[in-house]
């Protein structure tokens, strides 16, 4: 078509012209929505996708994850490989892992795992390809198989589909693993929005895992795992049905394979079983009855089923679906990790949001041993402030920070490290709405409390509700904000008792000795009032001393 | 009116002080010999022990008792309250005395127990000062003497004081300073007076004092003129009260017509104040009355021009006082003259009637006022 | 499969368990991305969703848009029906239209619309289908037909395929037109984010649209066109070479029909004739030429052709692609919605981010006529002060506001009101980093300006970059911000000459009036120094009259 | 020294004042006269406009003028600025003053040409005085007096002043007036001294005054006890000045040692500030020496534990002075001095020696420093 022509077309013509979109070629355009939108954080969330799918690979073929991070600079361009033990994958599927949008194993399945859209790992390789010019390279071999498959795959955008390049055999010295390589315009960068960052992250959710960075410098960093079994594999479960919204009710009667509704209502369900479902039905009356045909139900009688299901007492959803840290891993990795003078740890019960099952985990990790907090009595705030102004600045990868800055926030969702959008994030709501000043923490109005504190926050879900497909923080379901809450607000008041312990015993030493210090003043002020003697003042301090002692022992 | 020589030895009043310090200190011995805790009773000084006593005129504080026992968290204020009662006996008996300022000082070669900030060492001192006060006696008798002198006297007055040498006075003529003025020291107990004069007027500012004595006005209302400065000073308000008993004088308070003027100058100066009740019955002036700037003035003088709107702290003032202040409140006077000033919206300060030529004041105001002393506020 | 069965899967197992996911599920379930995470902005962005189309279509097919929009409650639902006068939609797209993500004519084009992504639509249905099971509604009739065609539409989301119900023909009183219903589970709210203040604010920016409203309490309102002549068409256009990247470079070439490059570079792109061709050609040099063959060229060579291209100096891309709403236009447009004394436009000239031509206008309109704003001489600041805090709380929607609320700021990208996510939008950085005091404003630090004035900024691009796909805020691009801040900057220097003259103009008045004033106090000041009599003084007041006026006139 | 009889009528320095109120008027006038628009030139105030004149030995308005030339921007002001010389004239030629309020409130009565706030009086006063001062006259030689008076007055003087009917004269005896004080009026022009006293001692604080004027210091060290009160009002400073000229007496400063007791109080008393550089040659009194306390008296007297931390502003306003002041700055002595606080990085206070005792100051460290003149700063 040339340039420039603009008549108006007929409502024919413009029939004509409407064509259907692939989705790589939507999110081709629209990058910045998959978190490639700076040179630095494609860096981070390219080796995020590959970390996380590694590990989701190998928990789910049970083994214990051990995966290397090579980032190296390739001219203008930076390579970052990712190879791990995993189970490998079958060379039949590399191509639409790799080189297909929106397809993966856990979109339809309600299971707690990292990954969950089948986009990102796609979505780097697209990047690369955009900004490169070059294809995914992988190499995958599977147990038992004599050789490791190699490909080379790249995209087609417009049909949203793998184009495989090259594919051979070749000998690998790993019995089974996969390698992932693509090379991407980017740049390496340190500090709280780092790979390193979110490695030391894992590393610390993850107690389980051993992971390894090559730097584009040559600097090597090891975070070995702790823990030497894995944590359970979370099962697949149904959806519960305080989750589900009419349409989508109304859309599995019409698709349902049962035959009468009590038998749709326990199939199709969590935590429906016949009592259940006959009081459901019971409570929605008129026109339904425990034998009515799925299919054949109309909207309306929908509508009033769907009142009921919402009417009905029913079990909150099973919790072996979620596979949280665990209060014993979660206090390991933090251990671990992080060096500090307490620690609390706590795994919240599972709870809903829109049917669908989720657990709140929290970590406290205060003060750094041999470095005081407690700002208890001694001295003028003046004293005090000074002494704050003219402490150094601290880096800001420091864990736990300084006394006068906000705590550490580390989020996690499905034990993947959240690093970006923080403010946007239903933890940092949750984190900031709670008044942490009734704990014994100073708090700005508005924001994060200030201690010398690391504060981890997990959010398990079978399915995490971002904000963004790019995965960097939580939506703020309410039902999720009050778990959160719950959760910080139980980790604050055991840090309350942690503090006022340690404050009442510092407080009890410094009595002792204030009693020893002040009576001799006691015995100079009455000599000089009354004018009695030296021998006499002195009996007068030791009679004092002793009624002291004895009033304490009561 | 007579003159009593001053003494620089023991007078009564200095062995009624003595003899307060020593019962409490002797009721501590006491107590720890016979094994128990030692306590001191003090007057609780917050204003939930403050009320406002209609006969007499005054705040007053209540019958509420904190006690200080000494414990492990008393100590060292215990200690402290003490120390600073033995450095009052020492004072007493040398004839010396301290700002509050110095005794701070004193007190830094007590080692631990010295204070942290003059906050604290105030504080112990308004304890004192308060058990002191259930005897009538004045923290300027405890020989605590505050860090500023009183305003500037001037008139028909004879102030009799002690001189250098033991027994010797010395005369003041308050009428014989020229443009300068007599200064009130910090402490006034020892000091006599003799005069003629008719009344006392009490006047906020120090260009208002200034005028009216360079004017020599005091000669010729027969009236003793005393500078307040803003809100009077201890020293102000227990030499007008001094000198308003001694010699029968009554008191005529002239300050601006704000708030400030009527709540914080002249209701202190009458009544004292809720958060220092404890010297009510010592500083406060009862028999003041309030002479100006009323706002009945800002109509009669026709200042409407010279005056300036009310600033929110103002009507904050004003409405605090008409429904919080147990003085104002009293009085149906002061309640429809504040009323008015709320509703008028301005404020007009004493220099305002300089409108009319700067001696106006003294050629038409004052007289006119002073003939009708019925004008004259509660 | 059982739930809660987890035993470990082998590499074929899983592999097994890959599967494609359609693009409808996946919006289904991240529904918030499209604008549906709240019930009352979904009222909103399905009113949003159906206007734009109209709009689109009507003036795609030369028409004057007329459009009603009905919001009307169904139950605990509200149903919301727009229709228009645009040519109809031919009978059978209206399925695909209406109930396929991802279908439209405008995604693969390089033109300037109000949709882009072929989402929005058939999201709203998509989020009525979910929420009250039913159907969308259709009617459409193109000019000449007999009767009109009426659809039910609903989406197949497992197959991102619509699933028509029903479909008959009847009469229809519009000779042209289609109208839309769905039924949805919403909330009607007023004040800023409301249907109403979409319709005004589109009102403001296409002053050749009538829009009529009538709310679901039978309120009535009604926004009159006040120009009576479409706006260009806007036309389509290719790439320009300087937005492309290397691997968009590299499909392109492997695409390309070309038979050599110099003919692939002049086909392919905008601006590029043989003249620009050759000169890219020769800054690549070495292994390419003019007559290379597109397909063969290597990625070696591509690389060097990508870098030639940004060497070579290309001429801006053609602005008759770009429609901007023109400063007759907008000012048009904001003299009918908003009263104020002072009224600024510009229409910058286009500019290019990533390849995409846009295009940056602002509108300002400061005070309100008969209520003074300027803070100039009269009275100290206790006085104002005191003044503003006795002013009656403004209305949200009042425009402009108060003079010291921020200035309300109305965003806009290809004609259409951006109304939520103010903070997130390049608009507002732009508008909050520019320094307002320099022309006259007051501005908190980091924050809009205050004054009672109404900023409108539009940005029209062949391709806008939302930073969501619920098109709520356009991402900042640096070439974006710096365009948006020039123009700003510009008509804030307009806005500074306001003041200053209107200024300048009352210190003058005030000037005349003040000799006169003072003059009389000079002769009294002299009669009581000098002594001198009446008369004399009168006839120094005089004199010093006439020396006056003469000084003055020279 | 001999005692002038005081007068109510025009004396030569009243003549000298109309004398250059009516020549500016009288030039105003003959330029309208001549067709021509009539200004007033006036000394530019700002500090570009001030120097430290090292011999004299303060700061001084250098030459630079600002025309007030009329027109119609500047009609209102040159009104203003004509029609409070008039009031200064009429006061003059009455015999009577007013202070800075009054003279705002008798602008009411101008109409048009009323000052809005009194900052727009004292801005038009500060003028007038400036361009007074280039013939050697004070504002109160204007008769525009200062809202407040001076310190408090003790010891061996006696001080001349106006009696209420003209040629009648007053003698104060400051050494008789007990343990009060002899209060500086707002003006001192008039006043004439007697003394026999070697020195006057100008104290920074209240609290130390009292304690030295009580305990009769004076009398012993044949001095002049003055109280300054913070940094010295105008009253003071010219008290000092004049009392110090007229009876040919050294002045010796005794402040807290601080970068506050130095820089604006010691500072201000001998050579004047900055910004109010036009009074300098009449204010300011070169000959004064500071006694103490110094930062070497803190190592000397064994203060250490009797010292605060210097706060910011302390530190900011040292390093100011040592940076910007070229009075310090000339003065090797006071670097050093200043240099080594810094280092010490405290302040003491004078009561600070109360810690040896509160009279240590009077029987030690008064004497000890009075011994050895040498010690004290320049």
């Amino acid at each position: 078509m040339p340039e420039g022509d603009a008549t108006h077309p007929t409502a024919f013509e413009m029939a004509a012209r409407q064509r259907a979109i692939s989705v790589s070629e939507f999110f081709l355009k629209n990058r910045h929505l998959l978190g490639f939108d700076s040179q630095s954080k494609a860096v981070v969330t390219t080796v995020r996708e590959a970390v996380d799918n590694a590990l989701d690979a190998c928990e789910e073929a049970g083994i214990l994850p051990e995966i290397a991070v090579e980032i190296s600079r390739r001219g203008a361009a930076l390579r970052v490989a990712v190879e791990d033990n995993g189970p490998g994958i079958v060379e039949g599927q590399i191509g639409r892992i790799f080189g297909k949008l929106l397809y993966g194993s856990r979109f339809h399945k309600l299971s707690q795992s990292r990954g969950q859209q089948g986009m990102g790992i796609s979505a780097a390789g697209m990047y690369g390809q955009l900004t490169t010019g070059l294809p995914m390279h992988i190499i995958s071999r599977i147990a038992g198989e004599a050789q490791a498959a190699e490909l080379h795959v790249s995209i087609d955008t417009s049909r949203n589909r793998p184009d495989i390049h090259r594919k051979r055999h070749l000998d690998w010295d790993r019995p089974h693993g996969t390698r992932v390589e693509v090379e991407i315009e980017g740049r390496y960068q340190r500090g709280p929005h780092s790979v390193e960052s979110y490695l030391k992250q894992t590393a610390i959710a993850n107690p389980h895992v051993t992971l390894a960075l090559r730097d584009p410098d040559g600097v090597e960093i090891r975070f070995q795992r702790s823990v030497e079994t894995l944590p359970p594999l979370p099962s697949e479960i149904r959806p519960h049905p305080h989750g589900v919204e009419l349409g989508q009710l109304i859309q599995m009667l019409s698709d349902a394979d049962a035959r009468t509704l009590r038998q749709f209502l326990e199939r199709a369900f969590s935590r429906v079983g016949r009592k259940t479902a006959d009081a459901i039905i019971e409570r929605a009356s008129a026109g339904l009855s425990a034998r009515s045909y799925p299919r054949r139900i109309a909207h309306a009688e929908a509508t009033r089923l769907h009142r009921a299901i919402a009417g009905t007492r029913i079990s909150g959803p099973r919790t072996d679906c979620l596979a949280p840290i665990g209060e014993e891993r979660l206090l390991e990795g933090l251990r671990k990790e992080i060096d500090a003078s307490f620690y609390t740890v706590l795994t919240r019960r599972p709870a809903v949001y829109r049917g669908n099952p989720f657990q709140v985990e929290v970590g406290l990790a205060h003060g750094k041993p041999g470095r005081p907090y407690l700002e208890a009595d001694d001295g003028s705030t003046r004293r005090r402030k000074r002494r704050g102004d003219r402490e150094q600045p601290a880096q800001a990868a420091d864990l736990p920070g300084r006394s006068d800055e906000p705590v550490r926030l580390l989020r996690f969702a499905n034990r993947v490290p959240l690093l970006y959008q923080q403010p946007a994030c239903a933890i940092t709501r949750a984190a900031t709405q709670i008044n942490w000043r009734s704990y014994g923490l100073r708090q700005p109005k508005g924001g994060l409390p200030l201690a010398p504190m690391v504060m981890l926050v997990h959010v398990a879900s079978v399915w995490v509700p971002f904000t963004s497909e790019s995965k960097e923080a939580v939506a703020s379901y309410p039902e999720i904000l009050r778990e959160l809450k719950l959760g910080l607000q139980d980790c604050g008041r055991r840090l309350a008792r942690y503090l006022r312990r340690d404050r009442a015993l510092r407080l009890a030493e410094a009595q002792r000795s204030r009693i020893e210090t002040y009576l001799p003043h006691v015995g100079i002020a009455l000599q000089e009032i009354l004018e009695i003697g030296d021998a006499e003042r002195e009996r007068t301090v030791a009679a004092l001393d002793a009624v002291l002692r004895r009033q304490r022992k009561i | 009116m007579t003159v009593q020589p001053a003494n620089h030895g023991a007078t009564d009043i200095d062995r009624r002080t003595l003899a307060v310090i020593e019962s409490v200190a002797r009721q501590v011995a006491a107590a720890i010999a016979a094994g128990e805790l030692p306590e001191i009773a003090l007057p609780r000084r917050g204003l939930a022990n403050v009320r406002y006593d209609a006969d007499k005129g005054y705040f007053e504080l209540g019958e509420a008792r904190k006690t200080r026992r000494l414990t492990a968290g008393t100590a060292r204020i215990f200690a402290q309250t003490l120390r600073l009662m033995a450095v009052s006996r020492q004072l007493v008996a040398d004839g010396d005395f301290a700002t509050k300022r110095e005794a701070y000082y004193v007190a830094k070669n007590w080692g631990v127990c010295r204070f942290g900030d003059q906050a604290e060492s105030d504080a112990v001192m308004d304890d004192i000062e308060a058990l002191a006060s259930m005897y009538g006696l004045s923290r300027e008798q405890l020989r605590f003497h505050p860090e500023s002198h009183g305003g500037a006297v001037a008139g028909p007055l004879t102030v009799i004081d002690r001189g250098a040498v033991p027994g010797e006075t010395i005369e003041i003529d308050c009428a014989a300073l020229g443009s300068g003025a007599y200064s009130i020291p910090h402490s006034v107990e020892h000091l006599q007076f003799r005069t003629k004069a008719r009344f006392i007027l009490a006047i906020e500012t120090g260009g208002m004092f200034q005028r009216l004595n360079n004017h020599r006005f005091w000669r010729e209302a027969n009236g003793i003129l005393v500078e307040l400065g803003g809100v009077p000073t201890r020293a102000t308000r227990r030499f007008i009260r001094r000198l308003s008993d001694d010699c029968r004088l009554p008191v005529y308070c002239f300050t601006d017509c704000d708030p400030y003027g009527f709540a914080n100058i002249y209701r202190t100066l009458k009544v004292g104040s809720g958060n220092a009740a404890h010297i009510s019955p010592l500083f406060c002036v009862p028999k003041a009355r309030f002479l100006g700037v009323t706002p009945k003035d800002i109509v009669d003088y026709d200042l409407g021009d010279a005056t300036h709107p009310l600033s929110r702290v103002d009507e904050k003032r004003a409405r605090d006082a008409l429904a919080n202040d147990p003085f104002f409140r009293r009085h149906r006077r002061w309640v429809a003259a504040i009323e008015s000033l709320l509703k008028m919206g301005v404020r007009a300060e004493q220099q305002a009637l300089a409108k009319w030529g700067l001696n106006y004041v003294i050629e038409k105001y004052l007289p006119r006022k002073l003939a009708d002393r019925r004008s004259f506020l509660p």
